[in-house]
């Protein structure tokens, strides 16, 4: 188990990369806990797998260093950084039983083998693969593979970290909140560090108690909990990217501590630490606007039911603001006024949480 | 370079060496031939190549061996198009059968056809013809692009014949317009394995014609005794067959497996 | 004017993949299939296009039979799961395919196709290679293909399943709008039943090749005919228990009695099958007739916006969802409340009582 | 969409089962029918039943050209496989290099099957050859058109210079096709070189070894024209391969009876064989 620490990393793919634009993983300083569960959450192409292949040793980095328990490991292959890796395809020996498979690392690793034994039955358990041990490990459905292979890395004591490269791709869609509950649970009782990649932000959320947001273009933008990400995000992508329908952005003024859209005033929550300066957005979540007889003033324009709640889509001053109607309460028709809820407003200056930037 | 790339380059070796002793033997004159062993020649000559490309019988054979491989290669895989395709598609009533039926012939050795295709084209009229040689060469080029192009056409989703004939195609136009361009690489590496196993040919082609045919393998045949003077014009001739698959062989660089293993890898 | 499906059976072989079905679908309007995988969707959407001649039954468009009529003389426009693009044209000839074939003047061509591309917003992209474009454009060119030709009937077999999440979301929005102001019928599949909902428009629920209702979304999906069809409109999946009622209350299958609600009131006493949606069980009281359930918590999952806890109730698995981000520590034990007057009931054989 | 049933599909089939019906059946039929008849010249047939492929089961000369056939098949193989899975092991996975080994290596197989048993002759002259004039050189008494031991040596090593390519390419097309997450899974679980091949390559590599087997059986199994041109079948007949000896019985003399049923027989045995290859290759479309 190992607390690993990601100070100042950036990589290019380019020999010499010269503009911001050259390099997939922009500048990034983190530190994940020993055993704890984090999430690598983006849009594809965003530069997430070229983070898990800089910590997992595939990839020496740019500039950077990446530290296993204050140890540089950033130039040292994946064998010295003692570490697993659970793909997106079922990667197994498929001519080995399914013991072999979990004894294989332990067996080249030269452990006795009364040890194996212990140790892989015990997995085998926690996994629910004691039943199929003597068999095949050819012959398993796709979720058991992912069982192997994650069970290749709980076998060995001395795993630093385990990552996991978006396992669930492969696997039937109403069997995922099984395997899901399952990595849930064994990191629970393993307690061992663990890392998931995923562009699904129900499986990153689900699975991290932190979850690292990164946008299209390689940039971390937010390392926050479920509830940070969802409460208070720290850039319009976070906002966009968590939860749907998305964050509302509108453009607004700040004038003396005050946020404007379209000449009245609105509440929010840090209008008082904006600067003025740069481009100026408000930024409120869907569930977070509620019909009023007064404030800002707006048209109905489309009204989507989704069984639990209705999104009303509204047109004010230009820009479109959805909320969200509970089940059972009319949609509101034609002109209409929203009120926001002050503590969950805020204005944000080129992107980013105004006065919030680290 | 690590060690283990020693091995690869060691083999290369060994495949240059008697190219590169044919292209030897090729520039030598007849004297020093005999005279006995120069790793190059003393006195460089193109004499060979100079009788073999004056001489009506030698670069006539040439062109008679380029004239029935390519109609041999735009036979066969004209006609394996649309079979691969129904191969690729559909399943019809006897497609296994047929297909290693096919598969059999590719296997089938010359030397149990040697006798009875003479007779066959004889009594047809086409012996010592172009045409006899590129049909006779069909019997293991068909199955051979039919396999290939079969391995490219399944590369290809079911669903754009879907898409095609939805957007109005008729089956014809869709296969000329849609299907073939898609598999144009496909048609490319077809040909050139068709091209090249009907160059490579010689117990049917030398034995299919006599003079107005007579395939540079056939003329060949006629110098390989040992004495001195017809060695360096062999090795010359050899070093001109080299000559086609040198050139073809980069475009189809990527797909080499593939042809040779009947579009299965 | 209509596309009818009169009683159409297909078999393949010795499976039957599409059990007789009767549809009726109209003009300008949006129907979605909805249903599992291998529920028979794209085999039935087949029968509409005519790729696929149906084993027995006959299809009507506009009153016309066309049951043998092949796919070519169909004015139809499909798009399939798989972005199918033609490889070795641009985005302009892919989009102009049907158009050339149709023998359409180059300048009609012309206008046509940038009227598409702009509406799918690809006029930056006219020039490139399919390859050369992310799944979405590719998912778009394909659209606009279909969209440029002004067919009778247009058919989207999943067309968003291979996006992300986002990209699905954006283009779940642009959808409408792609086909707003044609007279073109509108088939939609998918496994999604959110999608469903947020389309609007009819849909029809199809279960192992039949399709078990046919009406307008959200009435199908208020009042769902059979526990199947709810089974099939619900995900994460609708919560279902045997109980018995007798008077007001209802006897649970782990001896706890609930309050029978009015849902219930109406219905003689006896053995019924409960259907609660996750989203009608939550952690605060809702409504006046509430049950108990206590359980260990499997699982919270998290969507971004809404929490979804699996409970293990005495070996049951019920599941809840509840909008906020709320994470429930995994193996706790917690108690959630039903709100038994939106609870539906089915009868012996499964079909829907109240 | 699976594959539809449609017997249509024929009509796509009939130009190829036509034009290979003319090459393959006719010819065929030929040689079954010479192989039940006697002739003695001006074409004249007398039914003569099995008489001719009795003969040629108690015909030595058969058996010894099949038994050579064999050993040639057997050498070719053994040394083949083996040697061409190493080559393709040692070379690099991906790099600028790969292209040009790749072109390199398969020019051999790009050359009329005649020009290389000329080259291979005029290479192998004991007095003015590179290989004569080196083994001799060596001390090694080397005289292949007089030496059986010689002639075989090179005829085996003819056709390893040959066809070996073949097998180096196919299985440099399976090592290739291993997805890169098993290399680094296997590092990850510390397997040591021999590990990486033994359960990782080896599997992956079945079928790709098997179509090379089988291919290079084939096509020794029925070699003819490198022999025949660098040895002639000699010296005397120790390199009379089955092909080398049914084309001198056809278009030698008058047997044509023995020659037909000499020539079922080879046939016979090619079309076992392709079975072989069929239901080896084939594992999904021979199973539906």
């Amino acid at each position: 188990m190992a607390e690993i620490k990601i100070e100042n990393l950036r990589h290019s793919y380019l020999a010499n990369p010269k503009s911001d634009a050259d390099y997939a993983l922009k500048r990034v300083s983190l530190t994940w806990k020993d055993g704890g569960a984090y999430a690598l959450l983006g849009p594809s192409g965003c530069g997430k797998t070229t983070m898990l292949n800089l910590v997992s040793g595939l990839l020496t980095p740019t500039e950077g260093k990446i530290s296993f328990d204050g140890r540089d490991v950033s130039m040292t292959s994946p064998e010295e950084r003692n570490i697993a890796q659970v793909f997106q395809f079922p990667v197994i020996y498929d001519t080995m039983t399914v013991f072999d498979n979990l004894a294989f690392p332990l067996r080249n690793r030269k452990v006795p083998e009364a040890e194996i034994d212990a140790r892989v039955r015990d997995i085998a358990q926690m996994l629910d693969l004691s039943a199929s041990l003597s068999k095949r490990a050819a012959g398993l459905t796709a979720d058991g593979k992912q069982k192997i292979s994650l069970g290749r890395g709980l076998v060995r004591a001395d795993v630093n970290v385990i990552m996991f490269d978006e396992p669930l791709t492969v696997i039937d869609p109403h069997l995922k909140w099984q395997l899901r509950s399952k990595l849930k649970e064994l990191h629970q009782r393993v307690g061992c560090t663990m890392i998931y990649v995923t562009h699904d932000q129900t499986e990153a959320l689900t699975f991290a108690d932190q979850v690292v947001v990164m946008n299209e273009d390689g940039e971390v933008v937010q390392s926050g909990t479920p509830i940070e990400l969802f409460e208070k995000p720290r850039h319009i992508f976070v906002g966009y990217f968590i939860g749907s329908p998305g964050m509302n952005v509108l453009p607004c003024e700040v004038r003396g501590g005050k946020a404007f859209i379209g000449g009245s005033e609105v509440p929010a929550e840090n209008a008082s630490s904006a600067t003025g300066y740069g481009k100026t957005e408000l930024g409120v979540r869907p569930e977070f606007v509620t019909i009023a007889n007064e404030g800002l003033a707006a048209e109905v324009v489309k009204v989507s039911d989704t069984g639990r709640f209705r999104i009303v889509e509204t047109r004010s001053h230009g820009a479109t603001i959805k909320l969200l109607v509970p089940e059972g309460e009319p949609a509101p028709e034609g002109l209409t006024h929203l009120a926001f809820d002050r503590a969950h407003t805020q204005i944000y200056e080129d992107g980013w949480l105004a006065g919030a930037k680290s | 370079m690590s060690r283990r790339y020693f091995v690869p380059l060691v083999y290369i070796i060994f495949l240059m060496l008697p190219i590169y002793w044919l292209l030897n033997m090729s520039f030598k004159t007849t004297n020093e031939i005999l005279s006995g062993f120069t790793p190059y020649p003393r006195i460089f000559t193109l004499d060979s190549y100079r009788i073999i490309l004056t001489d009506p019988t030698w670069y006539m054979a040439y062109v008679h061996s380029l004239a029935y491989v390519a109609i041999n290669t735009v036979l066969s895989v004209t006609v394996a198009l649309p079979a691969a395709y129904a191969f690729s598609r559909y399943r019809f009533l006897g497609d296994k059968h047929l297909f290693f039926w096919l598969l059999s012939n590719r296997m089938a050795p010359a030397a149990v056809f040697v006798l009875p295709f003479v007779q066959l084209y004889s009594s047809v009229g086409l012996f010592d013809t172009y045409l006899a040689v590129a049909f006779a060469h069909t019997l293991f080029n068909i199955p051979l692009a039919v396999w290939i192009l079969e391995g490219f056409m399944s590369g290809v989703p079911k669903e754009l014949d879907g898409t095609a004939y939805v957007d109005g195609h008729s089956f014809p136009s869709f296969f000329t317009r849609i299907f073939i361009p898609t598999i144009s690489s496909g048609i490319g590496v077809a040909a050139f394995f068709c091209f090249m196993f009907s160059w490579v040919e010689m117990l049917l082609a030398k034995n299919l014609t006599s003079v107005a045919a007579k395939p540079i393998v056939a003329a060949m045949t006629k110098t390989s005794s040992a004495s001195g003077y017809e060695l360096g014009l062999l090795a010359a001739a050899g070093v001109l067959t080299l000559v086609p698959g040198a050139i073809v062989i980069y475009f189809v660089r990527n797909y080499i497996a593939k042809g040779f293993s009947l579009g299965r890898v | 004017m209509s596309l009818e499906l009169i009683d159409v059976v297909k078999r393949m072989g010795v499976e039957t993949h599409i059990h007789p079905c009767s549809l009726v679908l109209e003009d300008a309007t949006f129907n979605v299939l909805l249903g599992t995988t291998l529920a028979g969707k794209t085999t039935l959407m087949q029968l509409m296009a005519g790729i696929l001649q149906p084993t027995s039954g006959t299809i009507k468009f506009r009153g016309r039979n066309v049951t043998g009529v092949a796919v070519q003389k169909r004015n139809v426009s499909m798009v399939y799961q798989q972005f199918i693009n033609y490889p070795n044209f641009d985005v302009y000839e892919n989009i102009a395919s049907p158009l050339r074939v149709a023998g359409m003047t180059r300048v009609e061509i012309d206008k046509r196709v940038i009227a598409a591309a702009e509406l799918l917003r690809l006029r930056p992209m006219l020039k490139r290679k399919p390859s050369e474009l992310s799944g979405g454009q590719q998912q778009r060119t394909a659209i606009a293909r279909a969209v440029v030709k002004d067919s009778d009937l247009i058919l989207l077999d999943e067309p968003l399943a291979n996006l992300d999440y986002k990209l699905r979301e954006e283009l779940r929005d642009e959808l409408p709008r792609f086909f707003a102001g044609r007279n073109a019928i509108v088939v939609y599949a998918t496994t999604e039943p959110s999608e469903a909902l947020l389309f609007g428009g009819n849909t029809a629920t199809l279960s192992a090749g039949s399709v078990t209702q046919f009406g307008p979304t959200v009435a199908t999906y208020r009042r769902p005919k059979d526990l199947v069809t709810a089974q099939v409109f619900s995900d994460p999946p609708i919560n279902t228990a045997r109980c018995i009622k007798n008077d007001t209350s209802l006897v649970m299958f782990d001896g706890k009695s609930w309050p029978a609600g009015e849902a219930a009131a109406k219905l003689p006493d006896g053995h019924y099958t409960i259907g609660i949606r996750p989203h009608h069980i939550s952690p605060r009281v809702q409504g006046d007739a509430a049950g108990i359930l206590e359980g260990r918590v499997l699982i919270t999952e998290l969507s971004g916006s809404e929490s979804i806890i699996h409970l293990d109730v005495g070996g049951v698995t019920w599941v809840s969802q509840f909008p906020g981000i709320h994470p429930f520590t995994v193996g706790s034990t917690a108690s959630f409340y039903v709100d038994i007057n939106r609870a539906l009931f089915f009868g012996a054989n499964g079909e829907l009582v109240s | 969409m699976s594959k539809a049933v449609n017997n249509r599909a024929w009509l796509l089939v009939l130009p190829v089962f036509i034009i290979v019906a003319f090459n393959a059946i006719i010819p065929l039929m030929t040689v079954v029918n010479y192989s039940v008849q006697e002739t003695f010249g001006n074409n004249e047939f007398f039914w003569s039943g099995t008489r001719w492929f009795e003969e040629l089961l108690h015909d030595q000369q058969f058996y010894a050209s099949l038994g050579r056939q064999i050993v040639f098949t057997g050498l070719v193989l053994a040394i083949q496989v083996p040697l061409g899975l190493a080559i393709a092991l040692c070379m690099p996975p991906k790099g600028p290099w790969v292209s040009v080994c790749l072109v390199l290596m398969s020019l051999p197989l790009l050359v009329p099957w005649n020009v290389v048993g000329s080259m291979w002759n005029i290479m192998a002259l004991p007095d003015i050859g590179l290989l004569g004039k080196g083994l001799n050189a060596l001390g090694i008494s080397y005289n292949y058109t007089r030496q059986p031991i010689s002639a075989w040596f090179t005829v085996v090593l003819m056709d390893v210079w040959h066809w070996t390519s073949l097998v180096v390419l196919l299985c440099y097309a399976g090592l290739t096709s291993i997805p890169d997450a098993y290399y680094q899974a296997a590092k990850v679980d510390g397997a040591r070189p021999w590990a990486v091949f033994r359960f990782i390559q080896l599997p992956k590599l079945k079928h790709v070894l098997t179509i090379a087997i089988l291919l290079r059986f084939m096509d020794s199994f029925m070699i003819y024209t490198e022999v025949i041109v660098l040895t002639g079948g000699g010296p005397g007949s120790t390199t009379k391969f089955l092909s080398v000896d049914l084309v001198q019985k056809a278009l030698g003399g008058f047997d044509l009876g023995p020659a037909a049923a000499f020539s079922i027989v080879y046939f016979l045995i090619i079309l076992l064989f392709s079975w072989l290859f069929y239901t080896l290759i084939m594992p999904n479309e021979a199973q539906s």
